[in-house]
């Protein structure tokens, strides 16, 4: 049973770890690299928790084989924000009090993120829709919803007035 | 109600502040359960019983043993032996022997998924692998699930040395039935006899599950002079030291608890299921031990909610007045007995309306399934069910709006209760009326659509709780508690505490503290916290600002009772102290400015909900969508009114989950056949509409701030909301939960 | 004094008894119902003429009625 | 205990060598379903075949004539974005994003739904229904098989060992097609009873060619040809349609489990398909 040398990038970063072949993105991340802000609430895609991007698209962590990421780019919730200044989906859920115990955040905000980044102006249904891969039990998703819809109000505002 | 001139009242109650815990949850950073590392750790598993119910006739470790990493091996054969004795470490005292073997199996295992071994290793994968070797030599035993099945004469017995409690005279017969309760006044019987209209029926509902998307996980840490340390996510770390100590025979002061952050509990996470395990684990090992759950290990072996069989009958004259109520509620108890459910039960049939003719009995009745626990309004939502059907049912036979028939039977503060204790400053019927008054009410229906309305209630609690209060040299101000947050308490206490000093919310940083940090605190349930720990907090402020006054009276020469206090300052004639300047020149008089606060207050006062429900039934397939959903609360007054619309919007979903899809399924081999998200089926997000949160504010004369208990009332009325508008859109009345399409489809079938 | 009354007291709901203390009155209960004390310590609430009174230290001079009940647990 | 290997193979001949070298191994391309087999302990492959750095397997190409080839490691929601196909095959681009969540889809594939042999697969309908095919490779070389010849239980199929499918095949369009499936959930759901239809229709709107294929009614996905008969030569009238279902009625054999009772399984196979002949309908009418 020898272990894998896998050389990646997290977050932006270049980054080399050991891993068993059968070892997930997701326990490489939180048990390899420190990148506990995934979660597993499921370990078969069903909650959403793990949500990283791959290569630009969001996918479930623990569905993902942590060989696979050979020379691949891996965002997750740590690469979201810019230093110490929020992205504004997480200054929105912030603001709208869209988590209760905060375990499916990390998830929620990654899948809205990668929402927004594709679809600028998404209806509420479409927002529904997108999550519908998240499992929140605190919040009945009332305030999560209305927050994506908030941050994806105000990122359009920002690009008019970059534009 | 929500009167612009009494919200003026404060300057910070009932405003939407960013919690102080916030960043650290959008980013990833806040340690959870399951994210915690310990120097040296060793990973855990846990062998759990594939059968339902079988003897254990010897365990072999032999060969798990001699598997290269394996450093600790625990059996049901390593805990003390305990005697019956009831433990009151949580907020509802448990029987600690049972408690003991809920987390380790000894003679027998009484479900899927009971514990029988554990192992600690240098990997999960080694652990894993060692589990795979330890061999159990089961007698397998017959097995029951169902609560009808539990009761038949015939029945496989869990238990042959449980006798049923609560009859007039100990049976000398074991039974499955653990526990008997019963109220009873006034003639029922006569007053349905009397009656204008009696609606009877029977109700059922299975077994759901709290739900909570982080898995159990704790670290614990055995040293050699016998303390222990452990850290975990819960709900109460006071009550995880007790019952650890409990079963493992320690001293509480040897166990120092340390909570991380929790994702999630709804009452799931009051008890203990991993921490005495890893405690023996790491004391064998002698280096620190994780376990943690994977999913199926929380759905197969941690507490579900009971399902019920209930059976009712409910009279009314013809102007809508309650005459009489006879119900009789059997709740599942799952393998051991100690549910609390049928107590809680007992309290909330018709708690809130006026019902002078009743005879109410419940049971707890135990099955091969895992020992039910608390989930959020424990006990309340199922008999509710019952009750807020039947009464649709009374409205609709006697033609009567459901809101009006209702108000009619409501109480008031000063009625009596069911229990006989006058109500306090209750606001029920206030909340009836803005349900009546809201949009939602009158709003057209589409095809196919109806609507329904439940209300809920649920005692709440208060409790004992301690909080400290500490100035910093610069004047910002630490609270430290002894609550996890699970929903944003912080920044409740943060607000309560800024509000009572007068000064920025952001001055106030707030700390849940360990067990060795704090004085004692139960858990974070019973939607107690806010209230309880809010009030120790407020104490505690309140005293901090006593000595402040006596600072600046000796920084000015006069007797401190001259010193007031307002907007953050001492005041005195013209002259003003600041909180800052009094904390900086705190070194040259008397020293550090504390203070704590260690109560136990009982002047809680119950919450009240009301839910208005459109559903939408497709009559081809059975499906049912929720359309629109509008729920309203006494709330006392909100703190922070984000997270309380929060705690009723997602506890109505929660409660929409149970009425239409979640259940545990078993099959005929007494497996739980759907131990994973993709096949219990809690609601996502394209599932559901907005969920409106209305806050009906009737404060609690006996809280500074008027706050009630939020957190339970929402799960209780939707059960009966979803029922009642899928009743009425398909005409026939639902009494099984859960409104799957099947089941809808079967009875438009067998109508036609 | 439901539901303690089925299984401690023979079924009466209702007993007349003179006590000082809630302590006072737990005890002259346990006599009446051998091990009501040790259940009551952790199962049992008490409130004095319609108040919760979780100090059973608490005087019962003047009181007309003590509602015993089941300390319910939250979730 | 023991780990299995992992191969990222970079040609379809290094795939199948690895494959028929070792019996224990097993393809990956998506994960969605194997991953959560290997660890729930439902299976243990000896090696992991990775075919994502297979060139050219990872994307859609039109074929000669009309059609679409849609590659092995073709992630669902790719699907939606070639216009062309998502134009001319909407149930089967439908029917691929029904699956899982989001998140589920970026990585699940065509060819993992069907090789991963589920009666409730929500893809196998529609494009059993499409008529499809798939390109096996293996070590005796390339064949052309019916996607419908895959499946040959829950959890089997039909493939030889050393082989895997390399792509699957749609022909031209010649009407329209749509699928539908009935969960109690909106998303995040395994269909209790999923249908598929596809049909042509001539210039005077008189059916010319209808399959239908109904899944987790039987141990494999069924295409009913009683169904598309009751259709063909007729304008799709409410009698048509209701000896349609009829037929796909009849050809059930649906279990009760955890997901749906077999009565109301049967009974929402004749719902759905009555409705996603509608919608199919709808769409060729609208092409014609």
């Amino acid at each position: 049973m020898s272990k894998l040398l896998v050389s990646t990038s997290v977050n932006g970063d270049p980054q080399q770890f050991l891993c068993d072949p059968d070892t997930t993105l997701l326990d490489a991340l939180r048990e390899e690299m420190g990148l506990t802000g995934s979660k597993e609430g499921c370990g078969s895609g069903d909650c959403g928790a793990c949500t990283v991007m791959l290569d630009g698209r969001m996918v479930c962590s623990c569905l993902v084989l942590a060989p696979e990421v050979e020379g691949r780019q891996v965002t997750t919730i740590e690469g979201v924000a810019e230093g110490s200044r929020l992205h504004p989906i997480q200054r929105k859920f912030l603001e709208h009090g869209a988590l209760q115990c905060g375990f499916c955040t990390p998830g929620f905000i990654v899948a809205a993120k990668a929402l927004l980044d594709r679809n600028p102006d998404p209806s509420e249904s479409e927002v529904r829709y997108w999550l519908a891969g998240n499992l929140c039990r605190c919040t009945g998703y009332d305030k999560i919803v209305r927050a994506v819809l908030d941050a994806a109000a105000e990122l359009r505002q920002d690009r008019r007035a970059v534009a | 109600m929500n009167a612009p001139a009494e919200k003026k009242l404060f300057r910070l109650v009932g405003t939407r502040p960013i919690r102080p815990d916030g960043i650290e949850k959008v980013t990833g950073k806040a340690i959870y359960g399951p994210d915690f590392v310990a120097p040296n750790m060793l990973q855990g598993a846990i062998l759990r019983s594939p059968h339902p119910h079988a003897r254990i006739r010897g365990i072999d470790t032999s060969k798990a043993e001699v598997l290269p990493g394996v450093k600790a091996i625990v059996t049901g054969a390593d805990f003390p032996e305990l005697d019956s004795a009831m433990v009151a470490g949580g907020e509802a005292p448990a029987n600690i022997k049972y408690m003991a073997r809920k987390c380790m199996a000894t003679d027998k295992v009484v479900f899927d998924g009971h514990p029988v071994a554990a192992v600690a290793a240098t990997s999960a994968t080694i652990a894993e692998a060692a589990i795979q070797l330890i061999e159990v030599d089961y007698e397998v035993l017959p097995h029951v699930i169902d609560i009808e099945d539990a009761l038949r004469p015939d029945a496989p017995i869990l238990h042959d040395d449980l006798f049923t409690q609560g009859l007039p005279e100990l049976p000398t017969t074991p039974s499955n039935a653990a526990m008997r309760v019963e109220v009873r006044r006034g003639d029922a019987a006569r007053a349905l006899s009397e009656a204008a209209a009696v609606f009877s029926g029977r109700f059922t509902l299975r077994p759901v599950h709290q739900g909570y998307i982080e898995p159990h996980a704790c670290v614990a840490s055995w040293h050699a002079d016998g303390q222990a340390q452990i850290w975990c996510s819960t709900q109460g770390h006071f009550t995880v030291r007790a019952l650890t100590a409990g079963i493992l025979g320690m001293e509480i002061a040897d166990i120092r608890v340390v909570p991380l952050e929790i994702g999630g509990g709804f009452g799931g996470k009051t008890t203990v299921y991993l921490e005495p395990v890893a405690v023996l684990l790491s004391r064998k090992a002698g280096r620190p031990v994780r376990l943690a759950m994977k999913r199926d290990d929380v759905f197969r072996a941690t507490g579900p909610a009971p399902g019920a069989v209930i059976d009712i009958r409910l009279g009314a004259g013809a102007d809508g007045t309650i005459s009489g109520a006879e119900v009789e509620f059997k709740y599942t108890g799952g393998g051991f007995p100690g549910a609390h459910e049928v107590y809680a039960g007992l309290h909330c049939t018709m708690s809130y309306y006026n019902v002078p003719d009743a005879h109410i009995v419940g049971w707890n009745v135990l099955s091969n399934i895992p020992t039910v626990h608390a989930y959020r309004a424990p006990g309340a939502p199922q008999v509710n069910f019952a009750v807020e059907s039947a009464m649709d049912e009374l409205a609709r036979r006697l033609g009567i709006d459901p809101i009006d028939i209702r108000l009619r039977n409501i109480a008031r503060p000063g009625d009596t209760g069911g229990m006989g204790m006058p109500h306090g400053a209750i606001g029920y019927a206030e909340t009836l009326e803005a349900a009546k008054a809201h949009p939602h009410y009158s709003a057209p229906l589409g095809p196919n659509q109806a609507r329904g309305v439940a209300c809920g209630s649920w005692g709440n609690y208060g409790g004992p709780s301690t909080a400290a209060v500490s100035v910093a040299e610069d004047g910002s101000i630490l609270v430290t508690e002894g609550n996890p947050d699970i929903g944003g308490s912080r920044a409740s206490m943060a607000i309560m505490a800024a509000e009572t000093l007068g000064i920025a919310y952001e001055k106030v940083r707030v700390v849940v503290a360990d067990t060795s940090s704090i004085g004692y605190s139960m858990g974070t349930g019973g939607s107690r916290t806010t209230f309880a720990t809010g009030k120790a907090v407020i104490q505690a402020a309140e005293a901090v600002i006593a000595i402040l006054r006596e600072r600046a009276a000796k920084q000015w020469n006069v007797a401190a009772g001259e010193v007031q206090w307002g907007g953050g300052e001492a005041v005195h004639g013209d002259r003003r102290l600041s909180l800052g300047q009094i904390a900086a020149a705190s070194g040259t008089t008397g020293g550090p400015i504390s203070a704590q606060a260690a109560i136990d207050p009982h002047d809680y006062l119950p919450g009240f909900g009301v839910h208005i429900c459109d559903t939408e039934v497709d009559r081809e397939t059975g499906q049912v969508s929720i359309v629109r959903y509008t729920a309203l609360q006494d709330v006392g007054r909100a703190i922070h009114a984000d997270y309380v619309e929060g705690q009723i919007q997602g506890g109505a979903v929660q409660g929409i989950g149970w009425a239409l899809n979640e259940a545990y399924v078993y099959n005929q081999a007494g497996l739980l056949d759907n131990p994973g998200f993709l096949d219990y089926r809690m609601p996502v997000a394209s599932d559901m509409p907005m969920i409106d949160a209305v806050m009906i504010e009737v404060p609690n004369p006996a809280h500074p701030y008027g706050v009630k208990g939020v957190g339970e009332t929402p799960i209780v009325p939707p059960l009966a909301a979803v029922a009642n508008a899928v009743s009425g859109a398909i005409g026939i009345r639902m009494c099984d939960l859960p409104i799957t399409p099947d089941r809808v489809y079967g009875l438009l079938l067998a109508a036609e | 004094m439901p539901p303690f009354d089925s299984e401690f007291f023979g079924g009466s709901d209702r007993l007349e008894m003179a006590a000082d203390t809630l302590f006072g009155l737990v005890g002259k209960l346990d006599e009446l119902a051998p091990g009501f004390a040790d259940l009551a310590h952790v199962r049992a609430a008490f409130a004095i003429d319609g108040v919760y009174t979780p100090d059973w230290s608490s005087s019962l001079k003047g009181a007309s009625e003590v509602v015993l009940l089941p300390r319910v647990a939250g979730g | 205990m023991s780990s299995p290997a992992y191969h990222a193979p970079e040609t379809i001949e290094q795939a199948v060598a690895l494959l028929a070298g070792d019996t224990g191994a097993r393809p990956l391309a998506g994960g969605t379903d194997i991953i959560v087999q290997m660890r729930s302990g439902r299976s243990a492959p000896s090696a992991i075949v990775d075919l994502k750095r297979i060139a050219g397997i990872g994307g859609v190409r039109p074929l000669p004539g009309g059609g679409f080839a849609i590659g092995a490691t073709m992630p669902c929601t790719s699907l939606k974005d070639d216009a062309a196909l998502a134009a001319a095959w909407p149930g089967v681009v439908e029917a691929a994003n029904l699956i899982g969540s989001v998140q589920v889809r970026n990585r699940a594939t065509l060819a993992g739904n069907l090789c991963n042999a589920s009666p409730a697969a929500d893809s196998v309908p529609a494009l059993v229904a499409a008529g499809a095919t798939c390109l096996v490779a293996g070590p005796h070389g390339e064949r052309v098989v019916p996607v419908a010849d895959i499946p040959a239980g829950p959890g089997r199929t039909s493939l030889a060992p050393g082989e895997f499918v390399v792509e699957i095949r749609l022909p031209p369009q010649a009407g329209a097609d749509a699928y539908l499936r009935a969960t109690p959930r909106t998303e995040m759901d395994i269909a209790v009873v999923g249908v598929g239809a596809s049909l042509a229709l001539n210039a005077d709107g008189i059916c010319t060619a209808a399959r239908i294929a109904v899944g987790a009614v039987a141990p494999t996905v069924l295409l009913v040809g009683d169904a598309g008969a009751a259709l063909v030569g007729t304008r799709l009238d409410a009698a048509a349609l209701e000896r349609m279902a009829d037929a796909v009625r009849a050809a059930c054999r649906p279990i009760d489990d955890k997901r749906g009772t077999a009565e109301y399984r049967t009974a929402m196979a004749g719902v759905l398909a009555g409705r996603v002949v509608k919608i199919a309908l709808e769409r060729a009418g609208s092409k014609a």
